[in-house]
């Protein structure tokens, strides 16, 4: 593209960053801040950080929400692609049914399929628990995984794999030498945001969890009446601080690993 | 090596028949092309042969053992694609070890068969090159070498060179008819471009319509065509109609305007024929000769050693080949005399 | 391509490592705070609002090495999810619930809520008698909701930025105030406030198309819907809002964060609610939530609830008479509590859908 | 058996545990989601039911409120999906075509990080800074746009801008998707033909990228149009949404007929919108296309 064009667009792209992460620079800002409400008058102190590891309940509930997010988010990569992979066998007139029904859990609105999914599970006698949360979760972020993951597939050139067949390959070495690398940014994408989705599923989470069992959405959302300490900012900022920690890890390890593998 | 033999494949899809009884052999080490025009089943014939479709119908045999049935990756075939079918998170020395990883080979034995097959298809040193960063004929001999280092019994190629430009197509049909009988393997080559089938195949099957119109070695089915579609698809033929008569003991054709003796094959006085007369056929001279029939030249198209004249047969369009010298001399609007060798007027009764 | 794979690979251990063992944790018991472990101890689920006095360290944790027992708290956002939450699989689960003066008609009605042993309740006798012998909470001769704390839903402002005296609910009405005003998102205040505002004759029953019109015009000056301290407390201390209803506890948190701000009861009399404990039906353990509701409402409780940050009126007499004259203030109870004090009481489904729709249609307008 | 049939068997059976899982939990969820729209108030606590009455419909309709409200959403919805696409596309292609490759992943993920707070505590920190003497409003008193001591906080606006926020990352990553697949030579092919940047966006990229975009359309639509914390806590007097009205009715008063009947209307409106969405963007692709 011409040299005026591109540099535009790396204007606008940098731009949106400083749109996204301004907010994220509040909460960090915050954080640090004595005063409860309001940005003035800002005095340093680490107050909250400290408020956050003694008395808040916050870190044993992100834990539990980080372990959710993991496992719901790996389960569902494992059924999305695999699901997706199966639809491109299908023929087109099942694949017309099959393409709404995986997006009916984005188009119900969450409050009301959480509330019907509990009375579900009191129906089939589990009720209230880690399972039906878990399943709660993995239904209403799967579509996002189906969603990417079956976009890698619209208009990817198949050939190489029959070029694997041809030399030899039985269809899984097929998927994980060939369909596998080609589906990873689909993939990667349906994850990333299924941990985010499921992160913040607060209906889902709030009617199924056990009782007495709280996930971070919970316990931020029940603190509607009394208000939020600046714990919560002191929280937030850890995880972003650790989540641009992972990331970049795991670009300057993606890098320097193909090196190794390349 | 080994070598394959095809019985009345029938195929089709839905209600369209797409192979009609096709049935040929291939001798140990020969290179056989399935040549016709797009669409007229010779890929689908490979993909039968390489296991990526089945058969409603017919039988494949390699060294006599039956493997119509067998799944693609138990055939041992090698296959090089129209598009390469590289894979494009590998690098090529990747590529060309897949099929080698897959036979679970020796690591040092991999290395000695990439090298052999690296050094086979002239990229020496390239092997830890990105496939994405490398021209279509490097990436063309990749894909010969990673079907080829697995040592398979039969070598298939689909329509290999089309994407290629014309000087690197040229130098790739003879590398790969060169590889091929260095390596000695049965190949069977599928393409549409009749220049390709003629420089490289030992023998030709012509397939219009998933039919076999002709099988035959390069110079037959060039020079001896047996169908209109047959002579016209190879080289470009002036199909004209014309009439048989006799008179006395020698047969001759009678268009509109224009009459050329012919050796009498078949068909009786009065039949309606199609003549097929290639261009390059016809003498050329600027005075009347011997019962030579009167040409007025329309255009030239020149065309580096060759030019082609077109220009009216009486009242049918023709179109000459001869060398740009006697070219010269015909000037545009001017009359000529042409008349073709018997032996050369084909013809064939309606 | 192949580094994206890496990246997949490390990303999921990485997530892994840092979160200790994922090990299968979709059923894994985990160490979040009040998770329902039966080992052999007695356990209390209570359902509250969070961080509402019962789970402070002088509420819960009291209770638990007083009993030897381990207290669950199950937070609702609003008083219509804690009773889904027993009508949805929380019968048999939950012990005590935290029913504010309008809903414990409507948890009886439905049917979730039993009677209360007040025989057992040794604090019972010294509590406030208006809110003991409140007309939902003793039906037909049981006792079935223990008041714990009350408030009013008044009238505040700011007096830096409300210069001239406000006496009545009219001023939520003068123009003067349009884009200054906070309102309490919820139809029930909005719309006996608005009767006071007429004057109907009794709040609970007003004319609803008269209280309609004026509602829609109230809505026209308001500028935040608040439904909760936070809620408030930001555009009040940004200086967007400068007057409107609060909770009593809310004027005590303003001033307690150094916000000057006035807090009156005007003529027309105020809303008044009270929360009280009540016994879910078939709770797991009677006995134990009776000690509760008599923990809550005794001396040793009510006081650090009256005195400490977030302070609330108590409700048991012996408290009250103790509270110095600036406890007395920061409740706003000082000299005397409020006089005209109607006090929220349960609507039947019928009127409660109607003047939920009346809100609905006011705040869509 | 016949190369097909031999495909189907496996397609469905790599399906199965998906469509089994949307099956027990998303379409029996949504047959009880219709049954209760015709139940009169609350299934009791031993799932007695008081009795069937359509009149949960007929209340939608008798008073204007919904449909006011649902419009009043659709618009709301309509507004930031587009601004979305409009932000998006630009950021999407940076990612994907001009930022170094190694990069890729990196940028991607970073548009992912604020989601690992709460979306209630980016909620607050945009107020913070949509706040009167705010960072916006004071920008804005130094631009001498507007002053400072006012701020658009508790508005439509405001509503709206919080929305673009949360939904934007949905947005860049399916376009993302999309346009990281088309092969670079197809745009120097279209500039080489003379198309400038915006033809070539028109005839190549922007047909390519319908895939993601419509996925994009689905995923930021649909949760915004029926959202109901933004709206309550930005939304100030009159910010309320129809997710609000669903809310008030499972939360605020508990009939779950009514709430479950405005749910199944919201769901069919919705459901007809992204239908004449996929019509509209197919018949622009075609038109583009020239098929």
């Amino acid at each position: 593209m011409s040299k005026s064009f591109n540099r535009v667009i790396k204007v606008i792209m940098v731009l949106t960053y400083v749109i996204i992460f301004l907010p994220i620079a509040v909460i960090i800002l915050m954080s640090f801040n004595n005063n409860e409400y309001g940005m003035m008058p800002f005095e340093f102190s680490f107050k909250w950080y400290q408020y956050l590891f003694t008395k808040s309940e916050l870190l044993p509930a992100t834990i539990l929400s980080l372990k959710l997010a993991v496992s719901v988010c790996l389960v569902t990569v494992i059924i999305g692609t695999i699901s997706a992979l199966g639809m491109q066998y299908l023929p087109r007139k099942i694949l017309m049914f099959f393409q709404p029904i995986s997006q009916l859990p984005i188009i119900i609105p969450w409050l009301v399929q959480s509330i019907a999914l509990l009375l579900l599970f009191n129906f089939v006698g589990i009720g209230r628990s880690y399972v039906s949360m878990f399943f709660g979760n993995l239904i209403v972020v799967l579509p996002y995984v189906l969603m990417m993951v079956a976009g890698r597939f619209a208009d990817a050139d198949r050939t190489p794999e029959d070029a694997a067949r041809m030399l030899g390959a039985k269809p899984f070495k097929v998927f994980v030498d060939v369909i596998f690398p080609m589906l990873l940014p689909g993939i990667i994408s349906g994850a990333l945001m299924s941990f985010m989705v499921c992160f913040n599923a607060f209906c889902m989470q709030y009617y199924l969890a056990p009782f007495g069992i709280r996930t971070l959405p919970i316990e931020i959302y029940t603190l509607v009446k009394v208000g939020y300490k600046p714990d919560l900012n002191a929280l937030a900022s850890i995880l972003i601080l650790m989540s641009t920690l992972i990331v970049l890890a795991l670009n300057k390890l993606g890098y320097s690993a193909k090196k190794l593998f390349g | 090596m080994s070598n394959l033999i095809v019985n009345n494949l029938n195929k089709s899809f839905g209600d369209n028949k797409v192979l009609d009884n096709i049935s040929f052999k291939v001798e140990d080490g020969k290179f056989l092309s399935l040549l016709g025009p797009s669409g007229c089943g010779k890929t689908t014939i490979l993909r039968i042969i390489n296991g990526l479709e089945y058969p409603d119908s017919g039988a494949v045999l390699v060294n006599g053992k039956d493997i119509t049935k067998l799944s693609a990756e138990k055939r041992n075939i090698g296959m090089v694609f129209q598009n390469y079918a590289l894979f494009p998170n590998m690098t090529i020395e990747k590529n060309i070890a897949y099929g080698l990883k897959l036979r679970k080979k020796s690591k040092a034995e991999i290395k000695e068969k990439v090298d052999w097959a690296l050094k086979l298809v002239h990229l020496e040193g390239m092997e830890h090159r990105k496939t994405t960063m490398m021209s279509g004929g490097q990436q063309q001999r990749v894909a010969l070498a990673r079907a080829l280092v697995i040592e398979p019994d039969i070598l298939l190629l689909d329509e290999p060179l089309s994407a290629l430009d014309r000087k690197i197509r040229s130098e790739m049909q003879y590398e790969i008819r060169n590889i091929q009988q260095k390596v000695g393997i049965t190949t069977v080559f599928v393409t549409h471009d009749q220049e390709e089938a003629l420089t490289m195949s030992d023998e030709i099957i012509l397939i219009n319509k998933g039919i076999i119109e002709q099988q035959s070695d390069p110079w037959n089915l060039y020079n001896h065509p047996v169908s209109a579609f047959a002579s016209d698809f190879l080289g470009k033929a002036n199909l004209l109609d014309a009439e048989l008569i006799n008179n006395g003991d020698n047969w001759l054709a009678k268009g509109n305007g224009w009459v050329f003796p012919l050796e009498y094959k078949s068909g009786k006085v009065g039949d309606k024929l199609t003549v097929a007369i290639r261009g390059e056929h016809f003498t050329i001279r600027l005075e009347p000769f011997e019962n030579a029939q009167e040409f007025t030249v329309s255009k030239k198209i020149f065309s580096g050693p060759t030019c082609k004249i077109m220009g009216k047969l009486g009242e049918d369009k023709v179109e000459l080949t001869c060398i740009s010298l006697d070219a010269e001399k015909c000037e545009i609007g001017g009359k000529i005399y042409i008349m073709p060798p018997k032996v050369n007027v084909l013809y064939f009764v309606k | 391509m192949k580094k994206s794979a890496t990246i997949l690979l490390a990303l999921t251990t990485a997530a892994a490592l840092m979160l200790t063992a994922c090990s299968g944790s979709s059923n894994s018991s985990t160490k979040a705070s009040g998770s329902s472990g039966d080992t052999g101890e007695k356990t209390l689920v209570v359902a509250n609002w969070k961080g509402y006095g019962s789970d402070a360290d002088y509420g819960a944790p009291a209770f638990e090495k007083l009993y030897n027992c381990k207290v669950v708290h199950q937070y609702f956002t609003s008083e219509d999810e804690m009773l889904t939450m027993l009508q949805t699989g929380g019968m048999g689960k939950i012990d005590v619930i935290l029913p504010n003066s309008t809903y414990i008609k409507t948890a009886y009605d439905e049917g979730l809520i039993q009677p209360i042993d007040t025989s057992k309740l040794t604090n019972y006798k010294n509590l406030n008698d208006t809110w003991k012998n409140f007309s939902d909470a003793n039906i037909d001769g049981k006792t079935y909701a223990v008041p714990w704390t009350w408030g009013t839903t008044s009238l505040g402002y700011n007096p830096d930025i409300v210069k001239d005296k406000i006496t009545s609910w009219s001023s939520l009405w003068d123009p003067k105030y349009a884009g200054k005003i906070g309102f309490f998102d919820d139809y029930e205040t909005a719309i006996m406030t608005t009767a006071l505002y007429l004057k109907e004759p009794d709040p609970m029953k007003p004319d609803l198309d008269k209280v309609k019109d004026s509602l829609l015009q109230l809505k026209k000056n308001t500028k935040v819907l608040w439904s909760s301290y936070d809620d408030y407390l930001k555009p009040y201390a940004a200086n967007e809002i400068a007057i409107g209803n609060m909770w009593t506890g809310t004027a005590t948190q303003l001033t307690k964060a150094k916000h000057s701000v006035a807090y009156i009861t005007p003529d027309e009399g105020t809303i008044g609610w009270g929360d009280f404990w009540s016994i879910a039906k078939n709770a797991p353990d009677y006995d134990l939530a009776l000690k509760w509701v008599d923990f809550m409402t005794g001396e040793q409780f009510q006081t650090a609830f009256a005195t400490g940050d977030n302070a609330h009126c108590p409700v048991n007499n012996l408290v009250t008479d103790k509270l110095t004259t600036d406890q007395k203030k920061d409740l706003w109870i000082y000299p005397s509590t409020p006089s005209k004090i109607y006090i929220e009481q349960a609507l039947d489904t019928q009127t409660r859908q109607a003047w939920l729709n009346v809100w609905n249609t006011i705040k869509a307008s | 058996m016949p190369n097909s049939d031999k495909k189907i068997t496996r397609g469905s059976l790599l399906v199965a545990p998906s469509s089994l899982l949307l099956l027990c939990f998303s379409v029996i969820p949504l047959f009880m989601l219709i049954f209760f729209s015709f139940i009169n108030g609350n299934i009791g606590p031993d799932g007695s039911i008081a009795g069937y009455t359509t009149n949960n419909f007929t209340m939608i309709f008798s008073d204007s409120t919904f449909t006011k409200l649902m419009f009043k959403s659709l618009g709301i919805g309509i507004v930031v999906t587009l601004i979305c696409v409009i932000i998006a596309y630009p950021a999407a292609w940076g990612i994907a075509k001009i930022a170094k490759a190694k990069n890729h992943n990196l940028l991607i993920m970073l548009v992912i990080i604020p989601f690992f707070t709460s979306q209630i505590l980016l909620i607050y920190s945009i107020m913070v800074i949509l706040q009167a003497k705010g960072l916006l409003m004071s920008l804005l008193g130094f631009l001498k746009l507007a002053d400072p001591a006012t701020s658009i906080l508790y508005s439509n606006v405001a509503v709206i801008i919080v929305l673009i926020y949360e939904y934007l990352p949905y947005m860049i990553l399916c376009i993302y998707n999309s346009i990281e697949k088309i092969d670079d030579n197809l745009i120097y092919a279209s500039h080489s033909l003379g198309a400038g940047w915006f033809k070539t966006f028109v005839n190549v990229v922007f047909p390519m990228s319908m895939p993601g975009l419509l996925s994009g359309i689905m995923l930021v639509l649909v949760p915004v149009t029926g959202s109901f914390v933004e709206p309550g806590l930005v939304g100030g007097s009159n910010g309320m949404m129809v997710g609000s009205l669903i809310n008030s009715q499972f939360s605020t008063v508990l009939n779950m007929g009514y709430g479950a009947a405005i749910s199944f209307v919201f769901l069919i409106i919705i459901s007809i919108i992204m239908g004449i969405v996929r019509v509209l963007m197919s018949r622009a692709n075609r038109s583009i296309g020239g098929a």
